[in-house]
């Protein structure tokens, strides 16, 4: 008896309490990204433009994209820093093969060997089981290095800019649509439902979850690791279209840095560094804090360094309240 | 006798970068002149310490199961600040300005991995940035030098013919070692990086014992800046970038495992040389730097992949 | 229950003098709203064994970690010799010469044997330096005194689980403390390192030393303990002395009501081999294992933990690549490679640790019961969340998984419903073999009889089942046939029907038997 | 027979660096007796120091560098002086400091193109307007003289031309095409845009014909790339500051050599580096990179 009439009081004692502290925890990423957008309205009269809006938007659709396939990476329990130096690799190659066999021929092999190279990945981390953070810097390193003795060290350029319909994938507009944003929220509806709805979906999130259980359960732990590293390689390569067609150009460390920029993406929308949980969602919402952050900082004057310290700040915040609202407690308990 | 091919083996089995570091030496005396002088050594030594100083404070981080991926922003902030500020205060307590700079950074990070619970790469990959920014803020863009010769003469100073900074690094790593293998505070330190949950349980502050490490970091990584800096006389606030990027290399590569628990300061110390020698090796043999790009990326994979082949027992794995 | 009795029994003055340890009114909620212990009071003696019982969840661990510092109490006292005494971590507790034995291994794998003996209090030297003679001097001596065959200089790694345990449990005997918590020592270890175990509590005991014991086995309660408190649901239900009770009242103190112990077996009528195993070896894990198991039968396999058994079903499975033999299954040689294999030829393996190898525990029970028959629930790969479930609700049914939805995270059930959320994610793929590697270790009473039950109701409706355990009533009461390991050989076979206990232990411990003989 | 060891910035980074060490190796090779070692620092000061480390002790006979900092190379560039190897300074100076220890400097005059550059500005808006800088990457030598001299002489020359603002593209054309984005965001009224090279002006240039606003704003930039020549054939870019790597790489070869040799070097060998815009650009061959 007594235990029930207990179990009864201390819920309702506690329900209102819970019912917020749970929603700030799930939606908690949602209310800081509105709260920054009133405190940016507020301060700068540009910021709350539609024509501001797109801008951040189609700026952020380049790391957004990358973002989706590291997402993956990440939920299936592990790390991808090469994302930076692949991009490099990625529009390189299709922007110097664009005017050498055309722009489909340029598309369809830099794809290939994007593929590549996430296969290689792949292999080292779901097959050989190597440490995916040490195996991705490895990578990070030998990639810029292929991209560097590819050209040569040469920038690379699109002679004809105007007349190819490779242009459209950076700067070409659908239904008033910047193309970018288009590609970059396409491709996260789609991870979307595939993380979500698919048997696909469902393997990475045990894999991430617990491999070991994962594998006595049936699920080939090496090919759904394997094939979050191919996906990550296909949505930078994504990227790297629009990057090049963007730019119709590109140099060899274009991507220099991106991988932290999308780790901190990808962290700030609440994806567990241990695998198992996080959604594109969230990845997109963090995304666009930080290109809204970068933006807003530079409408209101600060000098761009000022973005950094403010990004230091978000992120560890938004993952503190993340995990304080599942622990029930502001503070960890141990000494 | 026995036990010194007992010894000499484990050390193999335990630290293959050792093994490693032997093939290097051999291949790059054979295959170029100058690469057995003493002077060469000397060198490597004292390009090593840079990396070198920021590893063995990492280590300790990366023993506890935590990372510092700030290191190299915390580096360039020491730098600036002791180079500025010896004009107004002189060349020590500038020097212990930038010391401090870096113990206070290290115990925020540690603070925050302790009391928020969010795992130390996300806190330090947020302090990367930002303590990127504070330095960029601090110096307004500019490099400073400083007007001291005084300050760059010690970088290039010897005692009885050996740079000053390899024996600083040297007598330092020794220090560390001693520390980390024989003392409460290194044994906790396993033990806390091994199996946080048993260390609470067995009484050890854990959380003060990872900010006290956190520090460690921080002061090694400021004191790596102003060894730097005094080598430039001068410091600029893009010192560093990626420098924590080939600490933890020749961390990994020396042996710590970056789930913690397992690491010594002598793997660490041959990571560092290796990493060292690879590249002086690979200046004088002239390999084109595009090259020592992908060199330097497979051989981190090789290397990896050989421990794992040396480390592994495979009766009692899965096919998992 | 009836409160009266159990507040006039709660122990703190039923043996006239008052007790060296007491709790009272002890509560503790987890979040969000997980209330593992509610008002809980009570009381240990010097030179007591004092039994802690209760099921699953019951509180016993969570209120010996509030005695330990480890948890802090929502509300209630700790006295110890009748001052209140305030902890607010380990440290503090052990200051106060109380010191807990976990259940779970919490040692550091890396370290030393004398280092996790010692592990927070290191002896040290001027500086801050570990005095390494002293430390493995000491450790020596309390491994010698455990007649434990290892030295304290060995990696923990390297130690077998049992050896591990005998660690954890050495830990007791660095200081003479004043009270000592034992949560499931017993749960790992062989016969051997069991009966030095209750030497040492003797030992302390002798002392003066006040000891909590707490375990599921019936057995050790009564030859160990002077009184018995009950927890269940996190309340208090009573404080019995020992010699005054009887199994029967104790298990209706913790899940209320009586046990139906009866083997109900029914003459079974066997179909066709299913599986037949010939010559399997594998390294030096084990060697030359045959047996056939048939529809409708249930084989136990009987060891002592570390006989290898694990391993078989491990490499039935896929997961270990046999060095030699062949496996059949319906009369048709199998070539597995890994688990996706066995799954699909209609082998399941409840593995033994359902935590590391049977759940995902951050994601629902839903979730974790279709994660072996996704295909079956998609169409075109995309998943129905009716069909879905549809499964879950068929399995919470038919094994009576109490769970508030098939929403809710498998990680918040008990630990006997997780165990049933891992069979009912088999049973949704229509094995036709099925493995239940310790289907019932560390599950309570109630829990372990409703699972032995359906396990025989399993075979009856037609799968061949295999069941490893190491506890001799359960293959007892399961089984209609028991293969009997020792260092990875079979060592003799039975009939449940012929085969007698002293059969059993004579099976699986050659040199056991004659070390206990020869020691007696 | 001599030996001359060289440490560059960054090859790599842009097709500029590239080509001064394609050309300084097709030089080196086709002089007789002449060995080099080459080596790239990537951009890492601290790896530059090492690399100078590595060539003193090799003993060679001359180190040209190609400094990633200024200040921060000074005492390593001492340290060689001391070894007796006369050290030239390529593309950027040292610090003052420094001066005393190298035989001579050998490139551009970073200064002079930033006061070249601000001219242009001044002449391409009839002396009035609003402008936007977009900068190299912060903290390196280039970058700094640049813009040091373009604001300088802007504010001399051209009181009329304000500088808005000024964010740093890094030597990126898609960072400085975000960068410009922002620009015409904030702005509605941009007249010219200064970036700290062609590479970057292209950037600027694509986000503003992207906005529909390139027709209102001049571009100038520096070190002529192709694709700046191209944007100025089409009549997009203003002008630039041309600068060939070849020239440069040769006149750092040529000065280490007479100085091995004892031949008499004035200390600060600029070469030239004139003003190119749409109206002389027929006098200019269009860069290699
Ligand atoms: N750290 C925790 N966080 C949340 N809930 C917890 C925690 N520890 C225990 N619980 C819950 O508290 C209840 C009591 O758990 P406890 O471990 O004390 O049970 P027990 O009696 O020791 O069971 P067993 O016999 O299985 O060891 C359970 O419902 C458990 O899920
Ligand atoms: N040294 C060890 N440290 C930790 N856990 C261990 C160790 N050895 C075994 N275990 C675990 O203990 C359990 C049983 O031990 P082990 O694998 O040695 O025996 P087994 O061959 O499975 O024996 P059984 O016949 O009991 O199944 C398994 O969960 C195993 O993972
Ligand atoms: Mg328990
Ligand atoms: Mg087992």
């Amino acid at each position: 008896m007594s235990d029930t009439i207990s179990e009864i009081k201390t819920g309702g004692e506690r329900s209102l309490a819970k019912k917020y502290s749970q929603l700030l925890a799930r939606q908690g990423i949602l209310v800081a990204f509105v709260l920054f957008l009133v405190v940016f309205s507020i301060f700068s009269d540009r910021f709350l433009s539609t024509d501001n809006f797109m801008t951040v938007i189609r700026q952020a659709s380049i790391i957004g994209t990358i973002a989706i396939g590291v997402t993956i990476v990440v939920i299936g329990g592990n790390l991808d820093l090469s994302v930076g130096s692949l991009l490099s690799f990625c529009t390189v190659l299709v922007v110097d093969l664009h005017d050498k066999i055309g722009p489909t021929g340029a598309i369809g092999l830099m794809l290939v060997f994007a593929l590549l190279i996430g296969a290689v990945n792949g292999y080292l981390i779901g097959y050989l089981k190597l440490n995916s953070l040490i195996v991705t810097l490895g990578m990070l390193s030998a990639i810029q290095g292929i991209t560097l003795i590819y050209t040569g060290g040469q920038n690379v350029d699109i002679q004809n800019q105007e007349g190819t319909w490779f242009a459209f994938f950076g700067r070409g507009y659908l239904w008033g649509i910047a193309v970018p944003v288009i590609i970059f929220l396409g491709l996260a509806l789609i991870a979307e439902f595939v993380l979500k709805a698919t048997t696909y979906g469902r393997k990475v999130f045990s894999v991430g979850g617990n491999p070991a259980a994962a594998v006595f359960s049936g699920i080939r732990r090496n090919r759904m690791v394997f094939s979050t590293y191919l996906l990550s390689a296909f949505t930078t390569a994504c990227a790297a279209i629009i990057l090049g067609s963007r730019v119709m150009g590109s140099q060899n460390n274009v991507g220099q840095g991106y991988e932290l920029l999308v780790l901190a993406g990808v962290i700030l929308g609440g994806t567990s560094l241990l695998g198992g949980s996080g959604s594109i969602t969230r990845t997109i919402i963090g995304v666009l804090i930080l290109s809204f952050i970068q933006n807003g900082l530079l409408l209101l004057g600060y000098p761009y360094y000022a973005q950094w310290l403010v990004t230091w700040a978000v992120i560890i915040l938004a993952v503190w309240l993340d995990i304080a609202s599942t622990r029930g407690k502001i503070f960890t308990s141990f000494s | 006798m026995t036990t010194l091919a007992h010894k000499a083996k484990s050390l193999v089995i335990e630290q293959p970068i050792w093994l490693f570091v032997a093939a290097c030496i051999v291949v790059f005396s054979l295959s170029t002149e100058h690469f057995l002088d003493i002077g060469n050594f000397k060198n490597i030594l004292v390009q090593t310490s840079t990396i070198g100083l920021i590893a063995l404070g990492l280590t300790f981080i990366m023993i506890n199961g935590n990372i510092d991926l700030s290191v190299g922003a915390v580096l360039a902030l020491a730098a600036c600040l002791a180079v500025d500020l010896q004009s107004s205060l002189g060349i020590p307590l500038a020097v212990a300005v930038g010391l401090l700079s870096g113990v206070v950074l290290g115990a925020l990070n540690g603070m925050i991995v302790w009391k928020t619970g969010v795992d130390a790469f996300i806190v330090t990959l947020g302090a990367m940035i930002g303590v990127r920014g504070l330095v960029f803020v601090y110096t307004e863009e500019q490099s400073f030098y400083a007007s001291d010769f005084a300050y760059s003469d010690f970088g290039v100073s010897s005692i009885a013919g050996i740079p000053t900074l390899a024996i600083m690094f040297v007598v330092l790593a020794a220090i560390m070692h001693w520390v980390l293998s024989r003392s409460v505070h290194g044994r906790n330190t396993y033990a806390v990086g091994g199996n946080r949950q048993a260390a609470i349980d067995a009484g050890i502050r854990v959380g003060p014992h990872m900010v006290i490490n956190f520090m460690l970091g921080g002061f090694f990584a400021a004191l790596a800046g102003i060894t730097l800096s005094t080598q430039m006389g001068a410091a600029t606030p893009n010192l560093g970038r990626d420098f924590e990027l080939w600490a933890i290399t020749a961390i990994v590569l020396g042996g710590t495992k970056l789930t913690g628990g397992a690491g010594s300061i002598v793997g660490t110390f041959g990571g560092v040389i290796a990493i060292g020698i690879l590249r002086n090796g690979m200046n004088l043999l002239q390999v084109p730097s595009f090259y020592v790009l992908v060199i330097m990326g497979t051989i981190l994979i090789a290397v990896l992949f050989i421990d794992r082949q040396v480390n592994r027992n495979a009766e009692q794995e899965l096919n998992v | 229950m009836n409160n009266l009795d159990s507040i006039e029994n709660y122990g703190v003055h039923a043996a006239g003098t008052p007790p060296i340890l007491s709790l009272e009114g002890i509560t503790k909620t987890f979040p969000p709203s997980v209330v593992a212990l509610d008002d809980v009071s009570f009381g240990v003696h010097k030179g007591e064994v004092h039994a802690l019982l209760g099921e699953n969840g019951a509180g016993k661990s969570t209120l010996m970690k509030v005695l330990a510092g480890i948890h802090k109490a929502d509300a209630g006292e700790i006295y110890l010799e009748g001052r209140p005494i305030k902890m607010d971590n380990p440290m503090d507790a052990k200051h106060q010469g109380i010191l807990l034995i976990h259940q779970e291994l919490s040692l550091v794998p890396e370290m030393t044997v004398a280092e996790n003996i010692f592990l927070g209090y290191l002896p040290r030297k001027w500086p801050n330096r570990v005095d390494w003679n002293k430390l493995y001097g000491d450790a020596d001596a309390i491994l010698k005194r455990l007649k434990c065959n290892f030295s304290a200089k060995d990696k923990v790694s390297r130690l077998s689980i049992a050896k591990k345990h005998m660690v954890e449990i050495a830990r007791a005997l660095v200081f003479t403390p004043k009270i000592v918590v034992f949560d499931e020592p017993t749960a790992s270890l062989t016969d051997t390192e069991k009966f030095v175990l209750f030497d040492v509590i003797h030992d302390l005991k002798a002392q003066g030393v006040a000891i909590v014991y707490i375990s599921h086995r019936m057995d050790e309660i009564f030859t160990l303990s002077d009184r018995i408190t009950v927890l269940r649901d996190g309340g208090y239900r009573g404080t019995v002395e020992t010699k005054e009770t009887d199994e029967d009242e104790i298990t209706r103190l913790m899940i209320g009501r009586s046990l139906d112990t009866s083997r109900n077996i029914d003459a079974a009528e066997f179909g066709d081999k299913v599986l037949e195993v010939k010559d399997l070896s594998c390294g030096s894990l084990f060697e030359n294992i045959s047996f056939s198991i048939r529809k409708g039968e249930v084989l136990g396999m009987y060891g002592l933990v570390g006989a290898g058994r694990t391993e078989i079903a491990e490499t039935l499975f896929g997961l270990r690549t046999p060095t030699g033999g062949e496996v059949l299954l319906e009369g048709k040689r199998l070539d597995i490679k890994n688990s996706t294999d066995a799954v699909k030829n209609g082998l399941a393996l409840v593995p033994e640790n359902r935590k590391e190898q049977g759940l995902v525990l951050g994601m629902s029970c839903r979730d974790n019961i279709t994660m072996a028959v996704l295909q079956h629930v998609a169409s075109g790969g995309v998943l129905s969340r009716t069909e879905e479930s549809k499964i879950y609700d068929k399995y919470a049914e038919e094994l009576a998984i109490k769970s508030p939805s098939g929403a809710q995270k498998v990680g918040n059930l008990s630990g006997g419903n997780q165990q049933k959320v891992v069979i009912g994610k088999w049973l949704a793929t229509h094995p036709k073999v099925l493995i239940l590697d310790e289907p019932t270790r560390g599950i309570d009473v109630g829990s372990k009889s409703e699972i032995h039950k359906l396990i025989r109701q399993l075979a009856k409706s037609g799968y061949a089942v295999l069941v490893i355990s190491s506890e001799m009533p359960e293959v007892l009461g399961v089984s209609d046939r028991i293969l009997a390991m020792y260092n990875g050989r079979i060592n003799g076979e039975f009939l449940d029907s012929e085969v007698t206990e002293d059969d059993l232990v004579r099976a699986i411990s050659f040199e056991k038997s004659s070390q206990l003989q020869a020691s007696a | 027979d001599m030996k001359i060891g060289i440490t560059q910035n960054n090859v790599g980074v842009d097709s500029y660096q590239t080509t001064y060490e394609k050309a300084f190796k097709e030089a080196a090779a086709n002089t007789d007796g002449l060995e080099t070692v080459v080596l790239d620092a990537g951009g890492d000061v601290a790896r530059q120091i090492a690399q100078l480390q590595d060539l003193i002790q090799q003993k060679v006979d001359a180190i040209i560098i190609w400094p990633t900092n200024g200040q921060a190379v000074v005492p390593v560039v001492r340290q060689a002086h001391q070894a007796g190897i006369p050290v030239i300074v390529t593309n950027s100076n040292i610090a003052d400091a420094g001066q005393e220890f190298i035989a001579a400097f050998s490139g551009p005059n970073n200064i002079t193109q930033g006061e070249y550059s601000a001219e242009m500005m001044c002449e391409a808006l009839n002396g009035e307007g609003q402008i936007v800088q977009i900068s190299g990457q912060p903290g390196y030598t280039t970058a700094i003289q640049r813009q040091q001299g373009f604001e300088d002489r802007l504010a001399e020359a051209c009181p009329g031309v304000k500088i808005m603002e000024t964010q740093p593209g890094d030597w990126n054309r898609e960072k400085a095409q975000r960068v410009m984005e922002n620009f015409l965001t904030k702005y509605d009224k941009i007249d010219g845009v200064y970036a700290g090279d062609d590479n970057m002006g292209v950037g600027a240039l694509n986000a503003a014909k992207a906005a529909g606003r390139a027709g209102e704003i001049a571009f100038i930039g520096a070190t002529n790339f192709a694709v700046g020549y191209e944007a100025m054939e089409r009549g997009e870019y203003y002008g630039s500051v041309y600068q060939s790597p070849v020239d440069d790489a040769k006149a750092a070869l040529q000065t280490a050599i007479d100085v091995i040799n004892g031949n008499e070097v004035p200390k600060l060998n600029y070469f030239d580096t004139p003003k190119i815009t749409q109206s002389n650009m027929s006098e200019f061959d269009k860069p290699v990179f």
